[in-house]
């Protein structure tokens, strides 16, 4: 491990991106994320790799198929508006398989909205957004150090399943500064892509991306193996993160950065002596049901607590499925929920 | 002899008769009579002694269904 | 006796889809015979478009991706800048190029993106049961223009060729078509130029391809050759818009 | 234990770079750390602020409503963030800039002349040096070596001539404060 | 009422809008949804109304913001692909709070998918699709009957709530030919539109159509407000339809078209003794989650049946939250599940 | 004493969130004297772009729409097409017009939809902290092209009025400046004649202005007038490119 | 009473037409009714067919599994579709186009020389008139005066003369049939 | 007398200084002893006898700041 930096979130996305063997990046500037194509227009010539900035984030999304496409490591970013642009892309290519990996810097919507963090996206992310069954891996970091973990999670969580991957962060994790550290290391070993369309080289059949299959038999078949595929991922990478929640009787949900505001309150409420405990999702999809279920038993009530108008509690609700009440508080159009604003709702719940 | 010698793949024939009309001895024709894979009447040669082998009619098929050999 | 006509190797040996007498098919025997006669094929990767030629992967012997509808230029783009020593081409419709993708046409020509890319322009949105494209010619009728194109309301039919041929970065830009051996023999060194571009050059190139849609059209196969030939050639002109700098 | 503070000042005066000396100069003392900036749409030429964060545990939330300290280096940010600030913090103000005296009686207030220490000292842009030098004193959230060698550190190599010109700002500023919060 | 036709599902539609006094539809053609801007391009011009081919889908809806704007009754209509692409324009629309009408006839997915109906945008249409906290109107006709009176609902309702109203179709429902009347009388009387920006006569304030909020303070009021409005849409506007729930035993869940063949199969189930009844949700958000909550008193378990795989059946467990077993059954990638399948299901559970 | 310039009364009399020096407050004074000119105030709605101009509905006494990034045209079409006899004009910024919403503008233009079409060149895309734009200079620098645009990788600095004018449908397509006074006379002409073939002829007109970014070049507000005339008016000609016929 | 039917053909047959013109005049005889068409890649040249219900009561499923008549204008759709009938359901088969025998012993066939007889009577265009005819004289769905009256009200105004030549070709398929199911 | 009149909306001014370039007398400048609302020194007419109401000023500025009057 390298040295501790301070470090924007969004540089240290694309930092980490680069680490992680990440060469190809494509994307249109938007606030709050734009420190990260600034980066790496300078990063990428330095490793050889392609900045290139496209005209839309429509043809960003599917500059990107193209290069996931031909066997590469990449990645594009943007912020909400430019977020719903890339939707029909990422049906795309989700149903044609194809690895990569995906930024949202949200802000305050809906529309253009104002360029303050929001998670007024969770829904988009975890559930709607696209056409058609599929499903992104989404990853929500908390914290800077987080942001480098998790991207690099991301590139290969996307090459083993063939699946792109989000990362759901928000203006104020892009434009935080914390202390991170990288690996040394630059990956060079990327996983074998025999499927991918490098030229053919008649040692092995050609190869075909593609999400169109117009009999409807066949895209059933894949529609099942992608929800195969899907199950895998629901078993295999479900990521979540407890705090003080063993004897909670009040449990918090929430994620990203609001999950480090419920933490605080989450202190704060500890110190009056009120039982409460922070349950932090990490990936947003495949969400933590049954781990959050199994809090139901000791909980008096639940929590959750998102900068939006209440979009995550239903999977808390989903969760907990009726046992225990859920509450919501939220803070949307890019304001922040405080720690006392938090601590306050805990105190009604206790 | 014929200069010119036209190989049909009758099964790959549309029937669309887009080298009929460019065959500059107009000795190609829909045979009335077959129908093939496809569910289409076939193109057949009428003549096959007056073919040049200009391949006229292999440039304008858009189905590939003609190859053509010459001396 | 010798081959004067066999079929090219890097076109699949298969029946395509297309209608009886739809000139899509002879369009790509000439990318395959541009691929063969430049020996590419094992290094070339193709875009299908979204448009009758959707299922073009089928069709040829080379590795191919397929593209949303328009958005084959940016698909091209990531390959390329992938593997930039490949061959990149992309198969394009005029409803998919001139309409849906008119940003990503005009900014991988304007980035000069060393891509090929094949325009077939049959005035119509074939696929879809011959709706109105930007190329309809004035007064023409599809299912969306049933009185006939009316150019007060939707404009007149856009020529891309031209249009493009405006910017700095394109190396080489033509209009041909296939409805006559003739034509189809310009088409063919256009076609094969157009790679040549890529291949030596590192440019784009761009052949916008006049062909015929017989079915919505509502014509025989024979009678939709002559009605390209009588109505889109004289708005459509044929030539080459722009030719790399050494040729000029 | 954990310090709070929001830097606030005009788009110039470097509020930024204040705040990320501070939390770099807390993160080689082995302190865990985050910086945010405001950032929106008043931005362009407004005024800025930043929030850090200095904590000897984990952090939870980045975003404070009440810091430990506030430093205003012009009238707008004291009025806006003066009563933030927690009881029994500290309240820095920039004397130069400031005419008002401060409303809160309840917090150690700390009135450094910084913009016109730095201009004697030859060089308007260290005011915010002067004023760092205060904030070190009075809430010992680094070590004086510490700030003066994140300083060194973060100097671009092109800039170390300015390093004595920084360091007697930072003296200066310190010698302000009569007393240890 | 007028004499009854057999029409197709798309050109019914399409009538039913002209009727409903729509005067202006931008669209872009797509399988299976084609013959609603074929039927329009003729009909349009006949009431002196505006059709007009847009060059995408993303300037469609654009456009319809813009004349929905000035004040107009105003559609655009596509399928999965082409609905995917209208998702910034939606949350526009939905940001700007104006009235309109989206017409999704669904296909297969995801990615290019297939043309054959399908139901696998029911999550985008219902929660996720554009970034922010926004909702449709979301409306699922059964019948040709059916998508005429649900058009003619679907502008007034757009008008009522300043909102935009998503109709949910599929490939069958438009291709489907069934007997339609159409109200007589094509509306004249408009509701007023003081806000729209039709030139400013300076007899009021001046208009001005936006979602941009800088100030987040602000944009968390609107947020508030449009919370407000989906609440009382929540309350005002819940529509569903049941057969034979009354003493059902298991209860199948299904909208659309499925609804139908669900009903089938629920006839067969009571010829075999089983007591299956159907609950099918016509307003698919607002959801009734209530009115299905209800029948988890007398009901066994509940069969969601749908063309995808698996998305309305979260909706169902969180109206039934946790009271009975939900099941699935789902055919998908535009295969259509018949009678006999579903009857095997339910077979199944009773 | 009689008055020669003041405020014109469609300009709202509030400040800008502008930078100093920013020339978008010349163009947009000329709109407004435009607008008084030819008095269709109260017909006249405004289309708003996402860019510095974002606000441009707060400084015009005129109805307004906000349309998304680069959509203008099609908001404005949805606009003239509903309501006919208005007169309705946009204001884009050169990402916004050249880049995201390219295809919007070709088609409007290609339509020959009866609106007015302003679109503030400045090379770069201010709002959003200087990155590079379709039109940044070649070797200029920019957050996104630190080293300098190079064009070999991504592109010639785009002409779209020199692009569109290849098009039929258009009326009127001009280039001007507003880095001086007597280029500032000649954009007021050109504005105005942009507005007046929307209300006597039906048609489509744009008018490229070329204008500064001081805060995003890095230049003082003076500094950044030459630097205009410079650098762009060299690459990016001045003059009507296209004009009604009967004036031609 | 309910009755579902496949009508399924060559692109050109008109088998679409037949559909619709037995859902019109169950509807004028006071049905409900639906009709949908088979859609998909294939359309184009291919076969195409299409599916109605006719039944007393609200329609549930407008998608028929088993349907209790199939009409096989050719070869391919016999092959497709002879093994859906409903065991007792009723089979017309263009026996001018399919020349083998169908293996389904459990179901009326009923063999109708369509096309054969259509040029016979100097338009092979009205063959599914034919057809239309035994299927209605064997099943009964409509009236043989409520599908004439149909088809009266369908030909547009400039093929009214055309009435006369239909009529006769239903005339003729009835006379195929010699049992009513 | 001076043949043209300034009038100077001093809180709309953000000293951006385009005025001073275009005066053909050069009598626009800074006044670096003001500060305005807006935070900015404001313009102002050093010597007003000499302005010939040309209104070049006016025109070039950004911020429609500047009024001009002629006999
Ligand atoms: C986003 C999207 N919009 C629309 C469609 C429907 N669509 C498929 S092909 C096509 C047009 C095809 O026309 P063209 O590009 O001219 O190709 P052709 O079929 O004529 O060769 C359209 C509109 C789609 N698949 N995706
Ligand atoms: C879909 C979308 N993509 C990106 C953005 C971010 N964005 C806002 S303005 C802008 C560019 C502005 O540049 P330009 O159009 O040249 O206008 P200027 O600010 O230079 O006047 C961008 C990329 C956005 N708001 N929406
Ligand atoms: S090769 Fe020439 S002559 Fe022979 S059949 Fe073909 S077109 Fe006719
Ligand atoms: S051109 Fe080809 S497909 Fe058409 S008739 Fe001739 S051989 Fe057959
Ligand atoms: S529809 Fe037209 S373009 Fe498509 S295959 Fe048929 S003839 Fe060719
Ligand atoms: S950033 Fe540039 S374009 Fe935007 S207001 Fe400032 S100077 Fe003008
Ligand atoms: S009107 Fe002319 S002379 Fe007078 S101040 Fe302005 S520019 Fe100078
Ligand atoms: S141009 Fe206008 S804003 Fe700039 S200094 Fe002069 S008066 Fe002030
Ligand atoms: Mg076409
Ligand atoms: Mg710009």
């Amino acid at each position: 491990m390298s040295e501790k930096l301070l470090m924007k979130g969004n540089e240290a996305l694309g930092e980490a991106a680069v680490r992680a063997g990440c060469r190809l990046y494509f994307a249109y500037p938007i606030t709050p994320q734009s420190e990260l194509p600034e980066y790496l227009s300078r990063r990428m010539p330095e490793v050889g790799g392609v900045f290139l900035q496209a005209e839309s984030e429509v043809a960003a999304i599917n500059m990107v198929y193209g290069a996931s496409g031909a066997g590469a490591r990449v990645m594009t970013s943007s912020s909400s508006p430019g977020i719903s642009l890339k939707q029909e892309g990422l049906s795309y290519i989700a149903g044609a398989e194809l690895p990569c990996v995906v930024v949202n810097m949200a802000r305050g919507g809906p529309g253009l909205g104002s360029i303050q963090p929001s998670q007024s996206d969770y829904l988009q992310a975890t559930k709607g957004g696209g056409h058609g069954d599929y499903r992104l891996i989404v990853l929500a970091p908390a914290s800077v150090q987080e942001v480098v973990d998790l991207t690099i999670l991301a590139f290969d969580l996307a090459d083993k399943y063939r699946n792109p991957v989000m990362i759901m962060g928000d203006g104020l994790l892009g434009q935080m500064m914390e202390p991170v550290t990288f690996p040394d290391e630059v990956k060079k070993e990327l996983p074998p892509k025999p499927w991918a369309t490098t030229g053919w080289t008649k040692d092995r059949p050609k190869n075909i991306i593609t999400s169109l299959e117009l009999q409807p038999e066949r895209l059933e078949e894949h529609n099942r193996h992608l929800q195969a595929k899907y199950a895998q991922i629901v078993r295999e990478e479900i990521r979540w993160d407890e705090y003080l929640t063993g004897d909670a009787e009040v449990v918090v949900v929430a994620y990203g950065t609001v999950a480090r505001i419920a933490r605080s309150a989450v202190d704060a409420a500890r110190e009056k002596g009120i039982k409460a405990g922070l349950f932090r999702p990490i990936t947003l999809w495949p969400y933590p049901y049954d781990a959050l279920g199994r809090l139901a038993d000791a909980a008096k009530n639940f929590l959750t607590v998102e900068m939006n108008c209440g979009q995550m509690v239903e999977d808390v609700r989903l969760a907990v499925d009726g046992r225990r009440p859920v509450y919501f508080y939220g803070r949307s159009g890019g304001m922040v929920p405080t720690p006392e604003e938090v601590l306050a709702e805990i105190e009604k719940l206790a | 002899m014929a200069k010119g010698k036209v190989v049909i793949n009758e099964d790959r024939c549309k029937g669309c008769e887009l080298c009929t009309t460019v065959c500059p001895h107009k000795i190609l024709a829909l045979d009335p009579k077959k129908i093939n894979k496809l569910g289409y009447h076939p193109v057949t040669l009428t003549d096959p002694e007056e073919c040049i082998g200009c391949a006229l009619c292999a440039r304008m098929c858009p189905d590939c269904v003609i190859e053509v050999y010459r001396e | 006796m010798k081959p004067v006509f066999t079929r090219p190797r890097s076109l699949a040996d298969v029946s395509t889809h297309y209608c009886p007498g739809c000139t899509h098919g002879i369009v790509h025997r000439l990318i395959a015979e541009a691929i063969d006669e430049l020996d590419i094929a094992e290094r070339t990767i193709g875009v299908a478009p979204v448009g009758c030629a959707v299922l073009a992967y089928n069709y040829f012997n080379v590795d191919f991706q397929e593209a949303a509808h328009g958005r084959a230029p940016a698909v091209a783009t990531g390959i390329k800048r992938a593997l930039p020593d490949r061959v990149v081409f992309t198969y394009q419709g005029d409803g998919d190029l001139a309409s849906i993708g008119t940003a990503e046409i005009v900014h991988a020509a304007n980035r000069g993106e060393a891509i090929t890319v094949i325009y077939v322009n049959n005035a119509i949105y074939g696929m879809t049961g011959g709706q109105m494209a930007p190329t309809t010619l004035a007064g023409q009728k599809t299912t969306t223009s049933p009185f006939g194109r009316d150019v007060e309301v939707c404009g007149y039919p856009i020529r891309m060729a031209e249009l493009l041929a405006t910017l700095v970065a394109p190396r080489y830009i033509a209009r041909v078509a296939v409805n006559s051996p003739a034509h189809i023999q310009q088409a063919k060194r256009a076609i094969k130029r157009a790679f040549e571009v890529q291949v030596n050059d590192h440019g784009f190139a761009l052949v916008e391809v006049l062909s015929t849609c017989p079915t919505n059209w509502g014509l025989p196969p024979k009678k939709a050759l002559a009605w390209l030939e009588e109505n889109m050639i004289p708005y459509y002109p044929l030539g080459e818009f722009k030719v790399p700098k050494e040729a000029e | 234990m954990q310090q709070e503070f929001i830097f606030a000042g005009f788009g110039g005066q470097g509020v930024l770079l204040m705040g990320q000396l501070i939390a770099y100069a807390a993160l080689y003392e082995g302190k865990k750390v985050s910086w945010i900036p405001s950032y929106g749409p008043e931005m362009r030429g407004g005024t800025a602020n930043c929030t850090v964060v200095v904590s000897d545990h984990e952090i939870g939330s980045p975003v404070v409503t009440r810091p430990s300290c506030v430093v205003a280096m012009n009238l707008p940010s004291l009025d806006k963030f003066e009563d933030r600030v927690k009881p029994g913090g500290v309240l820095v103000i920039n004397s130069s800039m400031i005419n008002r005296e401060p409303r809160r009686t309840d917090v150690t207030v700390i009135k450094v002349p910084a913009t016109a220490t730095a201009t004697e000292l030859g060089n308007q842009r260290v005011a915010n040096m002067v004023a760092l030098g205060a904030v070190v004193e009075a809430t010992r959230v680094v070590s004086v070596e510490g700030l003066l060698d994140t300083l060194r550190k973060k100097l671009p190599a092109h800039h170390q001539d300015l390093l004595p010109l920084n360091q007697k700002a930072v003296e200066l500023g310190r010698s302000f404060v009569s007393q240890v919060v």
